[in-house]
């Protein structure tokens, strides 16, 4: 029923979920840990930043991420100046297009958690030496833990899902940056349903199982709060 | 070697306002009513208050001054907060561990073991905090904080969830505390047992400023200080151990004014002890008298007299160059007609042994 | 006539041309026509599906047919409103000689082409690339839009130097043409013959593909780079 | 600039991510805060069953929802039986559609707020004679209102951006089911540059003064936690 | 009309089998060391536990057994948490209305602005309860739970953060409240002198189990009760006011065996009132003795001796039919040759006044 290249694809789908998501977290919670501390005047002007891009049509966000990226682009005149390669059509361009779109789906559910920790538990592990950065990952970290399951999710998930911008600053090249989503997109307009059924039926068999797992193994090790 | 702390701070209407300077050891206990800023006082000093102006200096070395302040987790002390904080996420021994870990082997004085036995918690260890009791929440605290071998001490109100007897197995040890490590403890409590058992020093607040501050004995018996007017009135008396008496289960304490008979403790002949004396436990008499269950009589000699204003009297005695508290109603004052260099004799019932 | 709107599903490929169409018809009858654009799968399966469309204009002759055969189009009124023609397009203005040449070469980053699986200028360039066996050497250089208009896109940021598109897409009558093209020959690739058909049957959509088949209609649709059969 | 379709297509947006958005948080409330305090086993299937829908391509689902919601497919058939009329390509069911993409985006954020109050509060709530209903709505929904908001934001924004389910079911109809981030594809796919580019600034510029809004007026009733 | 009790559940290794039947009025202490189950208790009879079985019936309605189990926002009762924990999203103004507004008109028995002013927490009204001092806070949840004017008060350990002064101002509403509005009240606490002060009964907890429940004054003087052979033993006297002697300030109050002289109190005469005499207040002479302050001396016969292993005897006494204790030195037992029947007299040299 499936080709080879729809594995291809979903190699390439799950190989961009997880960088993305990995890169995701990495901007994103110290990004949501400033944005849960700070009382700077730029909080609420860099938390409607992040919002933003979710309010533009994936495809609109990839023709401008496109036009950013090209050799007339800011980014991409600056990286070809640079030396570098032009980002669009390349798998890493398709990463940076994940993750733009997909950070207001990690930043705010970890500036959530983050908030909700309350600063008594910090305190008290001052005073029990621990540094501000072994603080933020013994303390704030773990207890923020629902947070970052959620933003795991959310973050993957979409990655998974997202069409729209991998599409447009993908170009769809096998092996490269053709994704499921676009894998069974071409089955769906091509008119070949059955195939369409297929992919997107064992798509969401192994996400329901993954997340299942995660759910499942989150439940037994979850936190008892006082 | 001595602690010496200044802290100025503004909390909408609440100010702070606190300077005192105590020896850097033994523990100095912070009283003072409800809302009087002992809290935030503690806390200025373990650095996690943002404050105006600040100065901190423990023995040789300073925490805090014009020129620099260490961060909460730059300065080596142990703070158990008044209302206990454990981490949600971590069992109890690896809360306890927290804190041990990251001390410097080197400089740890305090072993894990002795530390769980003492507070009576190895058999939480491996349990969640969640559903811990009151009290052994707060034992579980104190551990975790005097498993950081810290410099400096902090106790806000840290036994109020102990009944008698938990509370009677932790006292003693932290008072070897202080003796033994040299730790200096900085200790807010509103039971007065436990301050005139613990504490060598005080430090006397109200609404964010420092009444008087100095060693328990004298602001306990000064008449100017609400403590010697209260009913709660008491006096600190330092002796030693002379002899034990294996019969009857006495141990001798000896004092300039005389000897003391007390519950039998095991402790060596020499050895300085603190004996406490409630003003309410100390009658007077004219004359010596027989026949009674008091064993320890004094002469006494009537050095001044209070008058509370609600029919007390508070009689400052001295006892061989020892100043002595003692309450009595203003009719027996009158009966026995009790005037300054009056010469009589104290009956004290009962007296507790601190150290 | 009473004025009644006509929803028209158009291929994207078609949407300056049927809005020229519309204008006029509309001048012409009163009726209001609306057009809807999108590819041409997304609105086959929207049809089948109960789409409140009238006339439907697809990119190829596929999807008209199979909807006639399943009896959700109107029988019989399947006809050919345009072929398309498929351009080898650069965005600079001056290098219209050496398009063929840099094909060739592999003188280019990428090449851009709609999706050859399903859009119908996509299959038609993939049928010219193998007719010059460039198919096979070229794949790691080929971006795919997900139509026409989204391969023209890639070209049009710079992304890509070349694209096999529509010739439609970069002939305005307005503006003429923006950068150079070179015209693949007809040969190489099998006509793409975009079919429309009547999906309900009401006098005003009637009249708008009579409209369509008609002369004047003809010839706006080749001064937008169509022929015609 | 821009046309009167441009605004007629805002118009339909706002009633849209509006409607979709009171509707998200109508269902995704009770959703979350059983989800926060059940120890039923279904827990995790449901959690899982709930981020399913973004795994796939938005074009994808709703194709799906579209073979669903018409006349032929299981909702659609029973509307039609129960003399209602399909729901593809109305308002109606676009609104379906968005409730059922952005669902994960609400339920998540509130659920993680929700776990997060803790049990006390609203025990002490109870002893004080408030019913399970009543301490919800005093004291688990204000304790979770950084949950809200950033349910609501992520819903509402993604409501906006949505394109491709929107696409699918919508049938792009002007007045009905043509929404801005459709109509900025439009512009893009016609070439015209400068409408895109208004509309897609218009829309970035409005929601940017909508999220610093919702963002300053939270900070200033920032919750003081102990 | 009394409060029947009857509770069972287990939390992994603990177990609570806690059963009881006491009066439906006035104060019952819950005692016991910590860890006992004395919160989880509480929180069973508030039904915010799941229990294996449960019986819980306040005067005449039955709150809980196998048929019908009221929800805990069904339950009239206040409940003051060993961790305060206001609402932190209201300030205390709104926190105190909580309850009360949810409290039908009818049910009101307490004013809103008598509570306010009561806990001394006027000033905090309009304050988020982030900044509020320990003590604050504990009075603002005590305020809470009075202001729902509950059919029963459960208090755990409400007091423990309160300096002497703000007790000495709550503890005679809580005794009024009992008093005047027949609310009564479960209170836990460690305190012995709270306790005594405040209770009419008295449930002593151990490891999960009752050991013993009943009037406090039969609890406290049974020999086989941990609490006669704490160093904190002590009797509770009743009495009743006889007149007062306005000169030295004095009230005199009557009971069987004779007349105490405490500290003036504005009580009418024949008003019933408790005393409090701890054993370690109470010395023994085998004749009545002059010329001392002690004013408090009464004949007394020796009802039974227990050693408590430690050097001290508590000696019960029957002092015109009431139970007293005094405890004494072994040594001084055996001085004066103390002996169950023996007739000698009892010097008191401090007694509190109750209520
Ligand atoms: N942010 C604030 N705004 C206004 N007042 C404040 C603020 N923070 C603290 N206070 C006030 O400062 C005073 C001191 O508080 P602190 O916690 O230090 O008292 P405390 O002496 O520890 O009292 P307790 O014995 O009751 O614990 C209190 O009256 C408190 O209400
Ligand atoms: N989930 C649990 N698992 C194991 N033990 C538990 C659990 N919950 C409570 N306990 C134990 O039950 C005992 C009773 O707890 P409870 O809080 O009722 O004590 P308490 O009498 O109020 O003590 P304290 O005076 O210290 O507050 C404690 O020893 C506690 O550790
Ligand atoms: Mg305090
Ligand atoms: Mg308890």
């Amino acid at each position: 029923m499936l080709s080879e290249a729809d594995f291809i694809a979903l190699w390439t789908t799950l190989k961009l979920a997880t960088v993305a998501t990995l890169i995701l977290l990495c901007i994103g919670t110290p990004l949501a840990w400033w944005l849960a501390q700070t009382r700077s005047r730029l909080k609420a002007p860099c938390e409607a930043i992040i919002a933003l891009p979710l309010v533009l049509p994936p495809t609109v966000l990839g023709f401008y991420l496109l036009i950013a990226l090209g050799p007339a682009g800011p980014v991409g005149g600056l990286m070809q100046r640079l030396g570098g390669e032009p980002l669009a059509f390349t798998f890493t361009g398709l990463v940076i297009g994940s993750v733009f779109y997909s950070l207001p789906f990690v930043v705010q559910p970890l500036q959530t958690a983050f908030a909700s920790i309350g600063t008594r538990s910090l305190e008290v592990a001052a005073t029990l030496g621990a540094s501000p950065f072994d603080r933020f990952f013994t303390i704030a970290v773990p207890l923020a833990r629902p947070g970052f399951l959620t933003a795991t999710v959310l973050g993957f998930a979409h990655t998974i899902g997202e069409f729209g911008v991998v599409l447009m600053i993908g170009g769809n090249i096998p092996g490269a940056t053709r994704v499921l989503s676009i894998a069974i997109y071409d089955h769906v307009e091509a008119v070949d349903y059955a195939s369409a059924h297929w992919l997107a039926g064992g798509l969401l068999i192994l996400s329901f199982s993954l997340l299942l797992g995660v759910y499942s193994l989150n439940r037994h090790i979850a936190v008892i709060r006082p | 070697m001595s602690i010496q702390v200044r802290y100025r701070l503004q909390r909408n209407a609440f100010r702070l306002d606190a300077e005192f300077t105590v020896p850097a050891h033994g523990v100095t206990a912070i009283f003072g009513p409800s809302g009087c800023g002992k809290t935030t006082l503690l806390r200025a000093i373990a650095g996690l208050e943002t404050v105006d102006s600040g100065y901190l200096k423990i023995g040789a070395d300073v925490w805090h001054d014009e020129h620099r302040c260490l961060a909460p987790h730059e300065r080596p002390l142990g703070y158990v907060f008044q209302e206990t904080c454990l981490f949600p996420h971590l069992s109890v021994r690896r809360n306890l561990n927290y804190g041990y870990r990251r001390c410097a082997d080197a400089r740890k004085r305090i072993k894990f073991d002795d530390a769980v036995e003492l507070l009576g918690i190895g058999p939480l260890l491996d349990r969640g905090p969640g559903g811990l009791s009151g009290g052994e929440r707060q034992r579980v605290a104190i551990a975790r904080a005097l498993l950081t071998s810290p410099r400096l001490l902090l106790l806000d109100e840290p036994l109020t969830a102990l009944d008698a007897r938990s509370k009677a197995g932790i006292l003693p040890y932290l008072e070897r505390l202080h003796a033994e490590l040299d730790m200096p403890v900085l200790y807010v409590s509103h039971a007065a047992d436990e301050v005139a058992r613990l504490a060598d020093q005080m430090v006397l607040m109200e609404a964010g400023r420092v009444l008087a501050a100095g060693p328990i004995q004298a602001l306990l018996t000064r008449f100017d200080l609400p403590l010697a007017q209260s009913t709660e009135a008491e006096a600190i008396v330092d002796a030693s151990v002379a002899a034990h008496d294996d019969e009857f289960g006495l141990t001798c304490v000896d004092f300039p004014g005389g000897r003391f008979n007390v519950l039998r403790r095991d402790l060596p002949i020499g050895r300085p002890v603190r004996l406490r004396v409630l003003a309410r436990d100390v009658s007077l008499t004219l004359e010596r008298q027989s026949g009674t269950s008091i064993l320890n009589v004094f002469p006494a000699t009537v050095a001044a007299l209070f008058e509370t204003g609600d029919a007390r009297v508070i009689v400052r005695l001295d006892i061989g160059g020892t100043p002595i508290l003692a309450q009595i109603t203003r009719k027996s004052a009158v009966a026995l007609a009790i005037a300054p260099g009056q010469q009589l004799f104290a009956q004290i019932k009962s007296v507790a042994l601190l150290a | 006539a009473n004025a009644a709107e006509i929803r028209v599903a158009v291929a994207a490929n078609f949407r300056f041309a049927s809005e020229a169409l519309a204008k006029q018809f509309e001048q012409a009858t009163g009726h209001d026509v609306t057009l809807i654009f999108g590819s041409t799968g997304k609105h086959f399966a929207q049809i089948q599906h109960g789409a409140p469309f009238d006339v439907y204009l697809a990119a190829d002759e596929l999807r008209p047919r199979m909807l006639e055969e399943d009896g959700i189009a109107v029988g019989g009124t399947r006809f050919i409103y345009a072929i398309g023609k498929l351009v080898l397009w650069s965005p600079h203005d001056d290098v219209a000689a050496t398009l063929e040449s840099r094909l060739g070469r592999g003188d280019f980053r990428f090449l851009s082409i709609a999706n050859p699986t399903f859009a119908p200028y996509g299959r038609a360039a993939r049928q010219y690339l193998q007719s010059v066996k460039l198919w096979a050497t070229i794949q790691p250089r080929l971006v795919r839009g997900e139509n026409v208009n989204q391969a023209y896109q890639y070209v049009f940021s710079h992304n890509a130097d070349l694209g096999l598109i529509a010739y439609a897409r970069i002939k305005l009558p307005s503006s003429g043409t923006v950068g150079s093209y070179w015209e693949i020959p007809s040969t190489d690739y099998d006509p793409i013959r975009q079919q429309g058909i009547l999906l309900k049957d009401t006098p005003p959509a009637r009249a708008f593909i009579a409209y369509l088949r008609g002369e004047e209609a003809r010839a706006i649709i080749e001064s937008y780079g169509y022929t015609l059969p």
